[in-house]
């Protein structure tokens, strides 16, 4: 890649489209990160971010685990919050409106214990103006019913996808779990099964014991382990998936500059998502959009999706 | 709030395992007694996640101090900050301490264990400003720890002041729950309001000996904070829900607290264990 | 767990038995990040060491993947190495006399392409006079032929297990590996095959890249993911390994002191192995003996095996 | 080779972007000409892995400077550090460079590319001593990086010094090769022994040019190291395979080199690209 002069190139073209809907540039709030976006309405300009999605949508209010909630780690944290949430008709009501006021891309990130439950979700979410997408959430690792995690098998996977687009009225993105022997399978099967796009990784299941008490530090006992340590596997994952499925990636995991999330644009995704930097550097979506467009610049690049999967080249 | 970059101007040891970091800011920054800042050396790589600390005090708008005791990695990380060095901080965060103005309540008791101390120093400011007669329960686990915690602070203030310590090296020995319960049976409970921070067992004790005196009480809680802007949820506390509300059964300590009305809270699951 | 006073317990027993073997104490270096043993005799006390576990051993010497074989990541560190080592026969012949006058637990980690090679192997070990077991590698995510690894199917594990107890004149250890959806199910077929002990978690697979190349850090492309990073992952699941099998369980992962290896003691494993932090702390297992020690006198443990798995009681 | 702790004497800046950090240790260290240490600040939580850095001078066994060039996470972390801060330190490591008394070769041409001058000053002064006839190139990016590498020390030893650097800043403007190689040209080759420490590119360079002319050619390599004592197998450097060897086609830069004769080394297998 010849460095241009800086003059050479006015401006980087730094929007994406996904699933057929236009996003302003490739960064977006990840699930349960961004809480309801309005939380960040202090801090940053929401109108410069390319989206955000919410925190895990239910069909109920949920009330989550009790606490220890986070534990910090090497690296990273194990979170087991329990998608504490205020429920889907909630959300419509009391924060849809206030979120309309900002000209960014929402996107519902949708959860439940039981296909139906799921489906629920997407019933009430249809009747809310103002969602772009939605985000299938089948790989929370902190809430199973009867053990299993619907994201780690891909039968499951694919069928709940089925049932989800026919009933969505938007575009669906599914975000896959990691915790997984063959994520690209998976993923396959999920883009056959009708997936508009994908998003990975979730967290990456891990514990903390206290050796004083002898007790797991989460009151859930696992967790789900997010942050700079998980980005090496989570870019991995994407390049994985990126080899088998044209469908667009969204990468997540561990993001924390723009170079963070450059590799994983090289390794095949369209957009990226942070999550857990925003609470340690709430103007991480503002510092990385910037250092993408001078990264761009400096190397004359006119349009960020020319670096999609640039590795394969 | 804000989001900005603190320079630091001190960062002494006062005691042993006790620093006062003084932090200087280009904006004006107006606090209330009890809230509290994230603070994180700047472009730090380990450990990620911001620590809690209360302002405990605001030498103006723009000099602002922290009390801290140097437990893990986090406060480790901030010991280590010299002069002129940078400070990440997010502030000022969370609910303050309610305080009226004299005649409402008779008699204000603040009830202070360990580093809790660092919340509660401006509240004596402003209770005293208010005209609120004020007594003050301080305890720690040793005289250095006392001091640590900023005890001769507190002796500035001229109010009545009971120090307990564990160890017995000052003031009463054991636990000051023991000088607060009794003043408590001294006194009308009904008529005093009681201000604690503290370790979570000492303030479950205080909330309980208020309530069996029939006194008002605030505490203010600590609990592990990933963001302390209220986004992660990692921050609740059980708490007795009393109207349908968006959080379920627990209240984030960052945003709908820390400073919570005694009997909210659900004393019987299990708090920060810290 | 009262603490007790100092004086109260002369010296707590740190010694522990796996498959009939005993060891000194708990803490083994692992392999790949021990050399041949000999390479620390400069900088620790061999003798004081529970044991060491040598670089995978292969029947034929192997020249491994070209460089670059390691990448830095926050908090941990890839590597594809490709398992360069000196071949079985020139480990006994050239370093186990060397090795012999050292009193520790010796580990030869047995690695192959094909059944074959590691049975190939394994005649040859049985030869070596001072090896105490053998750690059958079917995990390392840096070396596969037909894109399978072993360790990543139970059927498969199971099957290698089997020939190689058959085989094996001595204890079998067999290293899973960690980029599976069900770690418990495969180390149940493991141990149903012959398994005398387990150990977990071999690296996690992942892949930096360098974006001014555009291309993969390593020359391999991927590479294992090690280092403090990975301690959660690694914890959970030699937790959830340790309530489904009962032979012994050596837990790996992240360990830089003796608190991350009381983490693992606690959730189930007899011993430990050390990695990564040999590179950047070479005395780590000995200060990882003594805060192991140090920990057990403060609480009146007598005997550490009283720890494993307390975190069920 | 000992595991050990250095207590940071000095760590000053030479020119914007590279520093010299001095360390005391409590033992003697005996060090040789282009030997090296890992070095990390103590306790410290990132970056994990410690950093390669030659030794540059020995003041005494027990007092030994370090020239460094501030690039990423690693040298950013020795940049903090500040007189009586500790060093975790492994050390001396590697092969030192090999110096023949005067006689048995008649020219030593050193050439040394941006901060790679750090692994030749004392082979200089070794050389001087040897008395062997020495001379020096000398390249930089700019004047401003010559003097960072520490040209100022290269200066005072009164060798030949031939400096060129990228901008023209200062010296020749352009790469150390061209008049390296226009020397070697205008002298007996086979009569001078080439030592070169620089990037990879340069070093390959150098080794084609000396191969040309018959000379001799040792050169210091650069890998990214995970341990420095031989353990990680993880700093490799494809060779060619004269005699049968543990360890394959590949040696390790950390204990079989870093000293290696070029024409030993496959110079068309990528090396470090750094
Ligand atoms: C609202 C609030 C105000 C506080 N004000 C002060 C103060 O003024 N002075 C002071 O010394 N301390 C104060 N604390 C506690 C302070 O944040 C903890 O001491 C600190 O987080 C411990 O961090 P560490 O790095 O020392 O320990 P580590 O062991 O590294 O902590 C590990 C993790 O546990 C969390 N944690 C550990 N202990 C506590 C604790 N007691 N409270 C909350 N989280 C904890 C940390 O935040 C971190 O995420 C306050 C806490 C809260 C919630
Ligand atoms: C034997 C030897 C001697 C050296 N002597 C010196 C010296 O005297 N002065 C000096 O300034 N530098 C020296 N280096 C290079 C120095 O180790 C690197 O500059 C340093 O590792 C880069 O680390 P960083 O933290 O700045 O960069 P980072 O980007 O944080 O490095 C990331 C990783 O890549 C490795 N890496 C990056 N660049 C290099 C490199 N050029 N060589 C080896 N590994 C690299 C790092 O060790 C680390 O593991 C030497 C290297 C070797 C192998
Ligand atoms: C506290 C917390 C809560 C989360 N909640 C959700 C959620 O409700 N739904 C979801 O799909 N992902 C959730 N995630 C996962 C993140 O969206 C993201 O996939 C993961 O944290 C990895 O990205 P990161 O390393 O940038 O944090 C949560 C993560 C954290 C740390
Ligand atoms: C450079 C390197 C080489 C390794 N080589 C081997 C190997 O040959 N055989 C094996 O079973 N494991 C190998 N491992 C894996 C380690 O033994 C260990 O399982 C893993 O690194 C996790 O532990 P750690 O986080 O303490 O490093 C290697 C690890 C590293 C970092
Ligand atoms: S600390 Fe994140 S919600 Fe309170
Ligand atoms: S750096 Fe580990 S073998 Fe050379």
């Amino acid at each position: 890649m010849p460095i241009q002069d800086e003059a050479d190139i006015l401006d980087t073209n730094l929007s994406v489209e996904i699933a057929g809907v236009g996003f302003r540039n490739p960064v977006i709030g990840a699930s349960g990160c961004f809480g309801y976006g309005l939380e960040f309405s202090e801090l940053i300009d929401l109108n410069r971010l390319g989206g955000f999605c919410t925190k895990g949508l239910s069909a109920r209010p949920l009330a989550g685990h009790p606490p220890a909630r986070i534990v910090e780690t090497h690296g990273g944290m194990l979170n087991a919050i329990g998608l504490q949430n205020v429920g889907a008709r909630a959300f419509i009501e009391e924060k849809l409106p206030l979120i309309r006021r900002y000209d960014t891309r929402v996107i519902a990130n949708v959860f439940g214990y039981s296909e139906e439950d799921y489906m629920e979700t997407i019933r009430i979410l249809n009747d809310g103006e103002g969602i772009s997408l939605y985000e299938l959430n089948i790989s929370c690792p902190n809430v199973k019913e009867g053990g299993i995690v619907i994201g780690n098998s891909a039968a499951a996977a694919a069928r709940l996808t089925e049932s989800a687009r026919r009933l969505s009225e938007r575009p669906l993105i599914v975000k896959l779990s990691p915790n997984v022997t063959n994520i690209a399978e998976i993923a396959k099967a999920i883009v056959a099964a009708g997936a508009d796009a994908l998003s990975l990784i979730n967290t990456i299941v891990g514990m903390a014991i206290d050796v004083n008490t002898f007790k797991p530090r989460l009151s859930y006992g696992t967790g789900g382990l997010s942050g700079p340590a998980i980005h090496p596997i989570a870019v991995r994952m994407v390049y994985e998936v990126a080899q088998v499925v044209s469908a667009p990636l969204i990468g997540i995991g561990g993001i924390a500059s723009a170079m963070d999330a450059l590799e994983f644009i090289i390794a095949g995704a369209t957009a990226v998502q942070i999550g857990t930097a925003n609470y340690y550097d709430p103007l991480v979506t503002m510092k990385v959009i910037d250092g993408l467009s001078d990264y761009c610049k400096k190397r004359g690049i006119s349009r960020i999706g020319e670096l999609t999967g640039a590795t394969f080249n | 709030m804000i989001e900005t970059i603190g320079t630091v101007f001190r960062n002494d040891e006062i005691t042993p395992g006790y620093k006062k970091l003084t932090l200087r800011f280009v904006e004006g920054i107006s606090i209330r007694a009890g809230q509290f800042a994230m603070l994180r050396p700047r472009n730090a790589y380990e450990p990620l996640l911001r620590r809690a600390l209360a302002v405990y005090r605001a030498d103006d708008s723009r000099r602002l101090s922290f009390l801290y005791q140097i437990l893990g990695r986090g406060t480790a990380a901030l010991a280590c900050l010299k002069p002129g060095d940078q400070v990440e901080a997010l502030l000022p965060l969370g609910n303050p301490w309610p305080v009226d103005a004299a005649g409402s309540s008779e008699l204000a008791v603040v009830v202070a264990g360990g580093v809790g101390s660092a919340s509660v120093l401006m509240l004596c400011e402003e209770l005293i400003d208010a005209g609120v007669q004020t007594e003050v329960f301080f305890g720690a686990a040793s005289e250095n720890a006392a001091i640590g915690c900023g005890l001769d602070d507190f002796r500035a203030m001229q109010l009545p002041l009971i120090i307990t310590t564990v160890d017995g090296s000052l003031g009463e020995r054991g636990l000051v729950t023991t000088p607060f319960s009794r003043r408590l049976a001294a006194i009308d409970g009904s008529r005093s309001r009681v201000y604690s921070c503290g370790p979570w067992a000492m303030m479950k004790a205080v909330a309980e000996i208020a309530n069996e005196h029939g006194a008002g009480c605030l505490v203010s809680l600590e609990a592990p904070m990933g963001c302390g802007f209220g986004v992660c949820v990692g921050c609740v506390v059980a708490v007795e829900r009393k109207e349908a509300g968006e959080y379920g059964a627990y209240k984030r300590v960052c945003v709908d607290g820390p400073v919570f009305a005694a009997d909210e809270i659900r004393w019987d699951v299990a708090g920060m264990s810290h």
